[in-house]
């Protein structure tokens, strides 16, 4: 009879609470957009079902072991914890919200010696980590998913027309403005009142700015984790938005004159240029940013392993098996982070806005830099190729190749924006290093 | 200027300077390198990856021209007569 | 000279006990049933292999580094030991089997903290985890191999036919008899003096009946891990014999008209349900029953990656890299568990016996509640495809159809039983969350 | 009754019990759900899985068909005289 | 203004030392080697690159997290440092190079607990292991890497020459005497003063006479550790060298004559004999080796998959996904063990000549061994097979073929060196377990 | 003799006769296996590996003729007339 008890008031039905069913319904509707609208499915189908796993009430599958004690809350167990995480308590003590919230804190802000105590605590008391909690600290706490994501993607990048016209590199520069404008809008939002950020989860949220999903996760897990869910959710989703968000921008900064500019043929690109290339950004990096080393570090082994040629059979695993079975866990473990607590926060708001800032400023510096650049060349380019800078590729290189057609039904932009998409995932990482240099150093 | 606002202003600006130093060296670098290989190593052999075709494509490709070939010589022997 | 003595007394056959003999004999029985008779061999492969693997003599490729420790037993590392495992032990002390037998058992019982000290005391002896106890950790301790099988089968399941007739998902809840009459069965021995089972090892020998590999190894881990050796081989070796077990049960409880039932032809399924179907199962389980999340949830997203479309390479992966590179760790690290100390004993003859037992009670469950709905319902089921709800796929479903056309030539009754035999892992899953949360929280 | 006896009993009840709720409200969900897809959305288009198709499949079957319609090519030029 | 200084006096260029630029020139020669010569590509590009991420300044890649912090030396972690270490310190000190000696010193001296406190007190001031630091302790500390690939080796391994010709096997043991006759040349070298190595060290720098990168790893990384990055280095590419190193000696040893032998052709073997050899070798390991127990256990495992023919899915992934999966990480792996500090050393040298001495040792005893089993045998072997009895498989089987017919243009010895070939692979994995027992035990 | 130089002598002893007294068991072992095998069970017929195919090569073979058959067919027709 107790049992049957002990199945209703552990049962979700007893236990949900308004915010995981909102969540829920949330995640649902991510599960919509990328199944039915097509929006980064790789990543938002994880990340929608890891959302949905995140907040089955009593299943504490995004808590640690600890966090998991603690929600439970036996007097004995919480005793242990208590002196373990210094919270006064007596055994008798009634445990009330309060209660549970000091506990909450003490264990966020306890030291990593004191952590483990916890979890050995937790452990003799029967609790486990849950499953996307383990996930996380194995794919993201470590910071090994985004890497071998990037590995991948190194992988399958061709920085052949990059290569033919390297000074399109600096539209990928430019756009990066994107990501310090968003922290700046960060900030003014902070001092007017409206929002309430620190400079490290500004940063993080300039981010989404960068258009690259991997560099957005290890930025977000390396200087505002409570906030990767939102940023990542918001990255890929804005990722997918690409093909809405860019024409306007790219019409509004370009006369009809400009956007009709014919960009001459390509060169062809030599094996060797290929295979030197990821080495000399190697080295640039090794010389001028080592806090970059990790993310570019990684996208240069991929793309020296696609080029060199004698290796096919890792670059293929790289591309295929690796990055697959990663990307499984690294959108399970985001969606670890879409709990309710941390995802229905006025901040949720702030990023989604800012954002879509970043896109859009992004987009329109690097529109800009092109009519910069055309100032001073008399080989003009022509400046919708600027938009792909932000990255998301391929996709901001083919609105710019569609945007083109729409002007010029004979003008294929598409190898020609190719450079500046690649330069503008190269230019974010790099982005990446400074603001964890700068923050985190 | 409140304390956030100075520090996202200097992030801002030691930010997209470097990144706009990292990658003007970069053109250089990369302009550099392709002259130098244009000039001294121009469009060499793909011999490389040739030399190192993926095993399993190969095998794949072996079986499939193994089977067809054995589907066309049967066709041919049927029609022979 | 004294090195090559060395070799000899620490050589296989200086030390090696009956005990190993005996299980590397057993082992390779494993090994010939899933080469020559094709017992699971996917499964039976590698635990066969591990098996042989975990006995052999001062290998020690199954224990942690602090058993490693104990059993080589020097004098001024024993001391260590002793004063973190709070054994009594002076230094100059002869080492007795009692001895070891006390260090063992402080090892065994020792809070989670202990166990670290123990083996930070091992590792600065030289002492290193066996390579089947590290992936026994990893793969099994975690939960992680289970669940990842469980990704890749929901990832190769078509609940097609469960949903052209939804209503023969009642014959595998039935077939869960089978599971819970077993435990009572466990109940019924121990209580008769036969064997001594407590409540948890009754509940993981039940689990057997699910005939489902990773249900059982997972239930097992959580409730009895020092029997899941003996019972994942059960489970696997039973499942290969499902031809041999179940028709003379289904023709014992069936009358041959009965068998020739003819059933109407299944209904075209919409891609859609098939989408919606997992993302169902999902909200039930969050709501019914958090314990069963893990399980359910990792089958769900594989359907779901499998059915919604957008995300083949994630399917393919599951199905394929990912699934055969778990399968090998789970079998070395079920394997691990094969060592004679705990295989060789009565108990492991209690899970043999009622293992089958299972099999025999959820067959005839499966088939009685097919004749039951029979009595309610104008629209006839053939009785035989009832034996399919223990699922065991498609193995059983396979049978239902060949003890079909056994009857009637004309009657192919195979996708109609694997309806029953897609619900029968829903249905064994979910009872092992109730297990788990009957007995673990 | 021992204690063990009665555990494995109440198990059995509250297991085999929920066992068939869950499954039971599982078959009038599916049910609903069915019925409400093939009113308000009946057979689309197999739209999603033709988009996405995959992409090793893709490039084996077009090997496959290049080198098959190079053979028959041959084949047919072979013959033509 | 501050922060720009920062990243200038963070910058590669500020702090890269002589030894670094060294390194990644070396690394970058690597490379070069790797992808233009064809040396054992996969594994000598992700080692090279690995060297030049383990050399980039300031990255702290192959550092772990307690090393990253005495590297960057703050005073008040100095001060927490310290206190775990051991090390006597005042806050208000000047650190010294001596005092970061002391520190490192400290910590490489450490015991396993202090080690595990160091690292709490790295976290707690937000410092993380490096990147390469995490793959080597997955892959290379828990040995788990070296098995995976001899799990794929295995599965790639067809034994059927050599079981149609099973005397052929004592080639490969002759061959064993190149790591046993380095072994006393290091120990020559450290009597002559020379050089300076240990007997450990001496014995992992012998294994590289087993031509067996995967063997050479695990030993190195169970007796000498510090030496893995020139081991590693020096196996593969003498590996890559065999064509170069062995025909002189091949030719030196043996009589115009006697390289034109013409051996039977092999009989056709048996599919049961495959199924069962991997089985026999696993027996006898127990009977007689358990410390080569994980080495040849996972490659016979990985031949049984093969063989057996009922696990291909297994057997599959064995030698494809898993292999080059780990293939990756282990060659980062060891190129984390290429800093200047452990590389830049009169050891690195010495493991180089020696390296090579083994090698040829190595072919000449096993020539020789050809041509002693002649003088008692009537069916008389071509001595030229012996050399691939060093494993190197399959290039030193190659080598016999090839210079077999630049003697005699019609004898194809090919499938005759296969079999001392893999011979040799058994060979040198129980030379190792040898190694391991006779000094780690 | 010093220290690490008699360790050096006493290992390459031990370990070359433990490398060569395995080794040799093991040509032994494999000799006496083969005859047994070729003795009892002569030359099984293949069956093992043919009644457990790769899936994958079933299905790619599978694909591989279905495509075959219908370019043939194809052939075939067209030049019927
Ligand atoms: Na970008
Ligand atoms: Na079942
Ligand atoms: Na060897």
């Amino acid at each position: 009879m107790e049992n049957i008890l002990n199945l209703w008031t552990g049962s979700g039905f007893y236990n949900i609470t308004g915010g995981q069913v909102t969540m829920i319904v949330v995640c649902l509707f991510l599960l919509y957009l990328a199944i039915r609208k097509g929006f980064e499915p790789l990543l938002l189908v994880p990340i929608g079902f890891g959302g949905v796993l995140a907040n089955i009430p009593e299943a504490g599958l995004a808590l640690t072991a600890a966090e998991n004690a603690i929600h439970f809350h036996k007097p004995e167990v919480m005793a242990a914890m208590a002196e373990v995480l210094k919270v006064p308590f007596d055994v008798g003590q009634e445990i009330t919200k309060e209660t549970l919230a000091a506990f909450k804190d003490a264990y966020k802000t306890a030291d990593h010696s004191t952590v483990y105590q916890a979890a050995h605590v937790a452990a003799d008391a029967g609790y486990a980590n849950g499953m996307l909690a383990n996930f996380y600290s194995v794919i993201i706490g470590s910071t090994v998913g985004p890497l071998l994501i990037f590995l991948g993607v190194g992988a399958m990048t061709d920085f052949g027309p990059l290569l033919a016209n390297p000074k399109t590199i600096l539209l990928g520069a430019a756009a990066q403005f994107g990501i310090f404008g968003t922290v700046l809008g960060a900030a003014l939002m902070t001092s007017a009142g409206i929002m309430d950020f620190t400079i490290y989860e500004a940063a993080a949220i300039g981010i989404i700015g960068g258009a690259d999903g991997p560099t957005s996760i290890y930025v977000a897990s390396v200087l505002a984790p409570h906030l990767l869910g939102a940023i990542a959710v918001a990255a890929y989703s804005y990722m997918a938005l690409v093909p809405v968000l860019q024409p306007p921008i790219m019409n509004a900064l370009t006369t009809a004159e400009e956007r009709k500019i014919k960009m001459v043929q390509l060169r062809p690109v030599n094996q060797l240029e290929k295979i030197l290339f990821p080495i000399a950004v190697l080295i640039l990096v090794a010389l001028f940013l080592p806090d970059a080393a990790p993310l570019l570090g990684m996208f240069c082994l991929g793309n020296l392993m696609k080029e060199c040629g004698v290796v096919d059979r890792l670059s293929d695993t790289a591309q295929n098996a690796l990055i697959n079975v990663v990307t499984i866990f690294l959108g399970l473990s985001v969606g670890s982070k879409l709990g309710a607590d941390k995802f229905l926060d006025l901040q949720t708001l702030g990023i989604l806005i800012l954002g879509m800032v970043a896109f859009g400023v992004g987009t329109g510096t690097g529109v800009l830099m092109a009519k910069l650049m055309n100032v001073f060349s008399t080989q003009k380019i022509n400046p919708l190729i600027g938009s792909a800078g932000v990255s998301a590729v391929p996709m901001a290189a083919r609105v710019s190749n569609k945007v083109g057609l729409d002007n010029n039904s004979q003008n294929f932009l598409l190898m020609h924006a190719m450079g500046p998409n690649v330069a503008g995932v190269i230019g974010s990482a790099v982005a990446a290093g400074v603001m964890i240099k700068f923050l985190g150093g | 200027m409140s304390d956030l606002m100075s520090e996202a202003v200097s992030l801002m600006a030691v930010g997209m300077g470097f990144v706009f130093v990292f990658l003007a060296i970069l053109v250089g670098v990369t302009t550099l390198m392709s002259k130098l290989v244009n000039k001294y190593a121009p469009a060499p052999e793909p011999k490389v990856s040739a030399a190192a075709p993926q095993m399993n494509a190969t095998s794949n490709d072996a079986q499939l021209l193994a089977v067809l070939s054995a589907a066309v010589e049967k066709y041919r022997s049927d029609h022979k007569k």
